[in-house]
């Protein structure tokens, strides 16, 4: 389990490193944090002819407050230092609750998140979290810079609207409004595991407490992140009560054909999803009547 | 066989004691050698090309493009080897049962004309680096024409199914009846029948340090070393010296620390270990081969894939009436351990009951996947399982607590030694040396409040909508089979002792259990003894650690070696201090005249008197204070012990929850307390691994679709619980130590644990199980009734 | 691996048909086939090249035959390929019916992915042939079209 | 293909500087093991997943198996022997306290997993210095041991912990 060979490059700037991917051809590949590539390497599943690391760029890394309440987050800072950022955890509490059931500690030390949401994992958390929060990637490649919604971000399995020679450059999260509320649930086989199926959520509620707009993001459960609207439109304005809760959850999951492998069936994936929604649902409404009840 | 001569007590002083381990600061500095820390001059690097089709005639390999790559040094197919191409040895001959079937096929060093299962080797390459070798597999062209594989070990002896070895006319490797009494007679007398079809499926022993060999050849002196991480030296150094054409003495094998062995380290000679050495004495340079994890999913032996069609037949009152099972087990592509692993499956079935007719038919049968051979349990677990659950369904019927049946059964302390009528895997006939098992399971439910939880815990859970349950389960393990091992103990110049024994060591602490049962008789501390194990070079008889022997069969020689030094250590300081040997005392590294502590003489003082350089070693006396000594048990001892869970089952995503975990385990005297309870908690999670967490996914091509970490998954901190452990003592009278083995115990037992608490946890609407491994994806489709959803429905595009 | 499913095309049966038999065409229906060339008679020869995600490395020589052919109606399908990631053998029955003006094709394709590192990527492999046997229809469908 | 550009890297490991040419592709366990004969650095999945081979890349606990030792050119690594002090002198080790933990406590048995569970507990037990059990399990939940059932190793980390507070 070694790399076959491959040339190296690790340029200081985002245009070098576009212009590496350019000159590299069909053959280059980016390097951010390796935690997925570097195994791919191993079993010469990936046999690329040149890797443009990407950890020499300082352009790619740190997480910025927007004047708009948002956060900007550069795609090669560590999932490690967004789990620990204290302004990460104020105004994204849902990548923060996230970040900490990817892999492991010494994964997300290396980990980047732009990595991660640019690998496209199906069963990935993160990339179903931005769903959910409505992220906005900024892509930038030799024409230029684009800002692409998380939501239109995902086109199939591992696959994304990235150019081969453009980079996922920030990631930027949106200003939650007010009194919104978020939860992640998932069900993995071993803590830190990919999920077998995973629900995150972000509820934003309309002056009249109800529901007006339930983004529902799942992950493991098809060949990409999914954004559901089963759930939303059940949700959409009414009040959180078992019932709608209830409701919810059966459309969501209702609404899907996950795929079945050795590790789930899709009954049993569906079902999860049921499951799960209904969890993130009781949970995310329950934290909220705390913060109410506590004023 | 020696046995000492010494009251045990005086000679056992360290006997239960629990210093801390002589092997931990090498280990803990990371300056410890295993395997691939062997670094030589010159040293060349081997990978391997290995078969993609489980089943297929080889019908060409074109190294060419390999052997031009830059950095490759030599390229082998099957036909390179000339003479030395040979299948490997039948390691254990079938035991002397009557009409018995037995056909003998094992692994051969690089395929020839077929391919018998994916990633069996196929061409070695050896190059400057493992980087260049594995470049150069990717450039081999291997012509292989696929033959229909056998995959599932229910189809391997239909009709039509694919030939795997031409020679024989199916796949059947064995047919085996032993049985005692007449169980259709009986059983026809009986108040409830109840059988069922149990399934076990496949599980890797996954040590975290893969195979490795390092092969060195000193062409002046005509010498051979190996390291090798095998848990038997011994046999693997007189296997090599065989084949190569070398005397014994200049073949030398180095198990070094070795990173968990679990089985399939023993003495298998597998294609690497024959191989290796022999590209090293042709090449003239040191070559080192090391598994990876992908190859060890194929390359290294696997084990428990059996089916038992398994019926208990009880009286009104839940006695055991007899039961009889037929069944097949899984041998994969070849079979070089003969029948030891069905065989403990048959025998330890009985278990801790007293089974008056037995009636026991296997057939062991080729299929194309790798090679079975002994995983830590070893069949053990399959007997456990099916006979535990037999009473949980017969006291089902009879509506008796599951405890009390298996306390109605029990055999009791007057009916030892026990002879079962059958014979066990080490060609002796099961007889159980020692036991008393009703203490062990009144400790258990008594630790884990038994009686509490059923009459008011539970129904409180219930009536708060959880599902928890409670499992008790008995198990007995055979240990300490023969045939023998030796140990050489030597007081040193310094007045250290060392010890040399011929096993390996894979974790088990022998650096410090076998230095308590030699520093013990020597008056000295374990830390004061220096443990050499697994070179050949060192130490040159003996066979090696499996079946849970090292500490009965080593341990008891080291300890004999000891007393023997105490004599020799005794007659010398008589001399020097002018008292006869029975009025000394030997404590402190030093001998004394009792009540005189001031006529006293060091060990180190003794070395040397011992080892004069002028005047004559008397004729009959050796010089040194050193002995060798031997044991061989006349059969293995009988282990056993009562494994007792409450888990949760969520039954929303069919999770689970281990909320107490018991084990009361009774392997006679104890050597060192805490390095027991260390075996008894790997095994137990090794044994929740293969209940809920391992299991090799094989597809209908006999593809194995979980080669990885990623995908078969072995238990994590989070998944095994806090293990709660008691001990009782029911000497072996079979060893001057009374010890029985205890490695595999933890493991044994945590299947059927697993099926009877989930049961109970689910309460009525409980379904039946019947398999392991399960998951959550089983379960959830058990608990719905539902077999069909348990693989993935393909789905149609629309 | 099973695969079961039928795809509906814009044009008729016999235009459907003949494009079948253009192994340009042909090779636009196998997921990843970056060439395909007749070698003789239904026989055909080329590259496939499965990619996805982290796996850009399994790259396959393939064979492709076609057999049972009951012209315009039905036929057989058979694939070989040998790589370095392993093996895959597959064998597919098409059928190919008439809907108005337009063609039906069910088909059920069994395949087989093997080898050392396939039993790591299969997962993988699995999902895209599903997904890519649509995408591949999709693309003959526009050049028929 | 051979001659793909090798790179100069240099690294400060254990305290000491080392300068070394190296291929783009040699993983960083095999330049500890093989090129600095760090070999207490094990291997054993080499695809990220059973974190025997963690080490600490500039204090963080990182596995070595999935980075390319060119990503580590001007880094400081820490490995299994630089923990416990005077590294030199072998016979007269004093044991880091996590080190001498895991033998008090029976934290380990064939050692092969050892080296990455000191290596990932080092900065756990510096950034949560009083960890309950839960927390111990899960920060040692990507180092998978198959002899201990880990129920010694947590006792280890907590006698550490303990001491390390003192």
């Amino acid at each position: 389990m070694k790399p076959a060979p491959f040339d190296y490059v690790r340029p200081d700037s985002i245009e070098g490193a576009i212009d590496a991917l350019r000159e590299g051809g069909p053959g280059a590949k980016a390097l951010a944090g390796g935690q997925s590539l570097i195994p791919a390497l191993n079993f010469r599943l990936a046999q690329p002819s040149l890797l443009v690391d990407l950890a020499g760029v300082d352009a790619l890394r740190g997480i910025r407050s927007d004047e708009d309440g948002g956060l900007t987050i550069g795609a090669m800072t560590r999932q490690r230092t967004v789990e620990r950022s204290d302004v990460a955890g104020e105004r994204a509490p849902l990548v923060s609750e996230t970040m900490a059931l990817v892999a492991h500690p010494q994964i997300r030390n290396r980990g980047t998140l732009g990595g991660s949401l640019a690998h496209a994992d199906p069963a990935a958390e993160l990339p179903a979290a931005m769903l959910a929060l409505d992220a906005v990637f900024r892509l930038h490649g030799p024409a230029g810079s684009r800002r692409v919604p998380a939501r239109d971000f995902y086109i199939g399995l591992f696959e994304t609207v990235l150019a081969p020679d453009e980079l996922l450059v920030e990631i930027e999260i949106p200003a939650p409004p007010p009194g919104s509320r978020f939860a992640i649930e998932e069900v993995s086989r071993r803590h830190g595991d990919f999920a077998l199926a995973g629900v995150a959520i972000a509820l934003t509620p309309a002056d009249d407490g109800s529901i007006s707009d339930a983004a529902i993001g799942l992950f493991g459960v098809g060949d990409r992140p999914i954004l559901s609207t089963a759930g939303n439109a059940v949700l959409r304005g009414r009040s959180l009560d078992a019932a709608a809760i209830a409701e919810a959850a059966e459309a969501t999951a209702d609404a899907l054909d996950p795929p079945g492998d050795i590790h789930a069936s899709p009954a049993y994936r569906r079902h999860l999803v049921r499951v799960l929604t209904r969890r993130a649902l009781e949970r995310a409404n329950e934290a909220r009547e705390t913060r109410d009840r506590g004023g | 066989m020696s046995r000492p001569s010494e009251p045990a007590e005086r000679a056992s002083s360290l006997l239960g004691a629990a210093p801390r381990r002589n092997e931990d600061e090498r280990l803990l500095t990371g300056t410890a050698l295993f395997v691939d820390d062997v670094h030589l001059d010159g040293m060349l690097h081997a990978a391997f090309v290995r078969s993609d089709h489980a089943h297929g005639r080889l019908r060409g390999v074109d190294l060419s493009a390999a052997r031009a790559h830059p950095g490759v040094v030599a390229a082998w197919v099957a036909e390179d080897l000339g003479d030395y191409w040979a299948p490997g040895p039948l390691l254990v001959p079938p035991p002397p049962i009557e009409r018995l079937t037995f056909r003998s096929a094992t692994q051969v060093p690089l395929a020839r004309d077929k391919v018998r299962h994916v990633g069996e080797a196929i061409a070695l390459i050896v190059a400057r680096s493992r980087y260049e070798a594995e470049d150069a597999v990717a450039l081999v062209e291997v012509d292989i024409e696929p033959l229909p594989p056998v995959a599932r070990t229910e189809d391997s002896l239909a009709e039509g199914a694919g030939r795997i070895h031409e020679q024989f006319d199916s796949n059947l490797a064995a047919h085996v009846v032993q049985s005692k009494g007449d169980y259709e007679r009986a059983a026809s007398g009986a108040t409830v029948r109840v059988g069922r079809r149990f399934r076990i499926d496949r599980g890797a022993s996954a040590p975290i340090e893969n195979r490795g060999i390092v092969a060195s050849w000193d062409e002046r002196a005509g010498e051979l070393t190996v390291w090798d991480t095998t848990q038997a030296p011994i046999p693997i150094r007189n296997g090599l010296a065989d084949m190569l054409g070398l005397p014994e003495t200049h073949v030398r094998v180095i198990a070094p620390f070795i990173g968990g062995g679990f089985g399939p380290k023993i003495m298998m000679f597998y294609p690497e270990e024959v191989l290796l050495p022999w590209a090293a004495v042709r090449l003239g340079r040191p070559v080192k081969w090391i598994e990876d994890r992908q190859e060890s999913f194929f390359a290294t032996t696997q084990e428990r894939e059996q089916i038992h069609d398994a019926e208990i037949a009880v009286d009104a009152d839940g006695r055991i009436i007899g039961v009889s099972d037929s069944f097949l087990c899984d041998s994969g592509a070849y079979n070089p351990y003969g029948l030891t692993v069905p065989i403990n499956s048959q025998c330890t079935l009985l278990g801790q009951y007293r089974v008056p007719n037995y009636e026991s038919e296997f057939r062991l049968v080729y299929t194309n996947k790798p090679i079975v051979t002994p995983v830590r349990g070893a069949g053990r677990q399959h007997g456990v399982f099916v006979m535990e659950r037999l009473l949980d369904l017969a006291a089902a019927e009879l509506g008796i607590d599951p405890t009390e049946i298996r306390r109605r059964n029990f055999l009791t302390p007057d009916e030892f030694p026990h002879d079962h009528e059958i014979l066990y895997q080490d060609f002796a006939p099961l007889v159980y040396d020692s036991g008393d098992y009703e203490p062990a399971l009144d400790r258990a439910l008594e630790m884990i409040d038994y009686e509490a939880f059923r009459a008011t815990e539970q129904p409180a859970l219930r009536a708060a909508g959880r599902q928890v349950g409670i499992g008790v389960v008995c198990y007995v393990e055979g240990t300490g089979i023969g045939p023998y091992e030796g140990a050489r103990v030597s007081v040193r110049s310094d007045g250290r002792v060392s010890l040399v024994t011929g096993v390996g060591t894979q974790g088990q602490g022998h650096f410090t259990s076998f230095a308590q049962l030699a520093a013990g008789p020597l008056g000295l501390d374990a830390a004061d003894v220096d443990v050499v194990t697994g070179d050949t070079a060192k130490f040159s008889w003996g066979t090696g650690t499996f079946a849970s022997r090292g500490a009965v069969v080593a341990g008891n020689a080291c300890h004999a070696a000891a007393i023997a030094v105490r004599e020799k250590v005794l007659a010398v300081a008589s001399d020097a201090l002018e008292a006869a040997p029975d009025d000394l005392e030997v404590g402190g590294g030093a001998v004394h005249v009792r009540g005189v502590p001031e006529r006293r003489i060091t060990l180190a003082e003794l070395a040397v008197r011992a080892n004069p350089l002028r005047g004559a070693v008397k004729p009959g006396t050796e010089p040194g204070l050193e002995a060798t000594a031997y044991f061989g048990p006349e059969r293995g001892c009988t282990a056993s012990g009562v494994h007792a869970m409450i888990v949760e089952v969520d039954p929303e995503t069919a999770m689970l929850e281990i909320l107490r975990y018991v084990v009361v385990h009774d392997c006679g005297t104890i050597i060192n307390p805490t390095i027991v309870n260390g075996q008894i908690h790997g095994g137990v999670a090794h044994g929740i691994g293969n209940a809920f967490f391992e299991q090799l996914v094989f597809d209908e091509g006999a593809q194995l679709l979980n080669a990885s970490f990623m995908d078969y998954l072995l238990p994590t901190a989070t998944d095994v619980p806090f293990i709660e452990t008691a001990h009782l003592c029911t000497p072996s009278p079979l060893n001057p130590l009374g010890i029985k083995g205890v490695g595999e115990a933890g493991a044994i037992p945590v299947a059927a644990l697993f099926a009877q608490a989930i049961e109970d946890a689910l309460g009525e609407q409980a379904p039946e199980v019947l398999e392991m491994p399960l998951s959550p994806d089983r379960l959830f489709a058990l608990i719905r009734g539902n077999d069909a959803a348990t693989r993935p429905a393909r789905r149609t595009v629309p | 691996m099973l695969i079961e499913s039928e795809y509906l095309f814009g044009a008729d049966r016999d235009a459907v048909w003949d494009a079948l038999q253009d192994p340009e065409i042909l090779g636009r229906a196998l997921p990843g086939t970056e060439r395909l060339e007749r070698v003789g008679g239904h026989l055909y020869a080329g590259v496939m090249v499965v990619g996805v995600g982290p796996v850009t490395a399994a790259r396959f020589d393939i064979s492709v035959e076609l057999t049972n052919l009951v012209p315009p109606e039905a036929f057989t399908m058979i694939v070989g390929g040998q790589g370095r990631a392993g093996f895959i053998d597959g064998r597919a029955d098409v059928r190919l019916e008439e809907r108005g003006t337009r063609c039906l094709m069910r088909y059920r394709a069994d395949l087989q992915v093997g080898g050392l590192v396939a039993a790591v990527g299969k997962p993988l492999l699995d999902t895209v042939g599903r997904n890519m046997s649509h995408k591949g229809l999709e693309a003959v469908d526009r050049m028929i079209g | 293909m051979q001659q793909i550009g090798r790179r100069t890297i240099v690294v400060t490991v254990n305290g000491e500087r080392f300068e070394r040419d190296v291929e783009p592709r040699l993983l960083l366990s095999d330049f500890l093991r093989h090129e600095l004969r760090l070999t207490g650095t094990h291997v054993g999945c080499e695809h990220g997943v059973c974190g025997a081979c963690t080490i600490l890349v500039d204090d963080e606990a990182v596995r070595s198996c999935i980075l390319l030792a060119v990503q580590v050119d001007g880094c400081e690594i820490t490995t299994v022997e630089g923990l416990a002090g005077g590294a030199a002198a072998p016979q007269n080790l004093e044991l880091h306290p996590i080190q001498a933990a895991f033998h008090e406590t029976h934290g380990l048995q064939c050692g092969f997993c050892t080296p990455g569970l000191l290596t990932t507990l080092v900065p756990f037990l510096a950034e949560n210095p009083d960890p309950d059990d839960t927390e111990i399990r899960q920060a040692i939940s990507g180092n998978l041991c198959r002899c201990t059932g880990y129920q010694n190793i947590i006792a280890a980390v907590k006698l550490a912990a303990e001491r390390m507070r003192a």
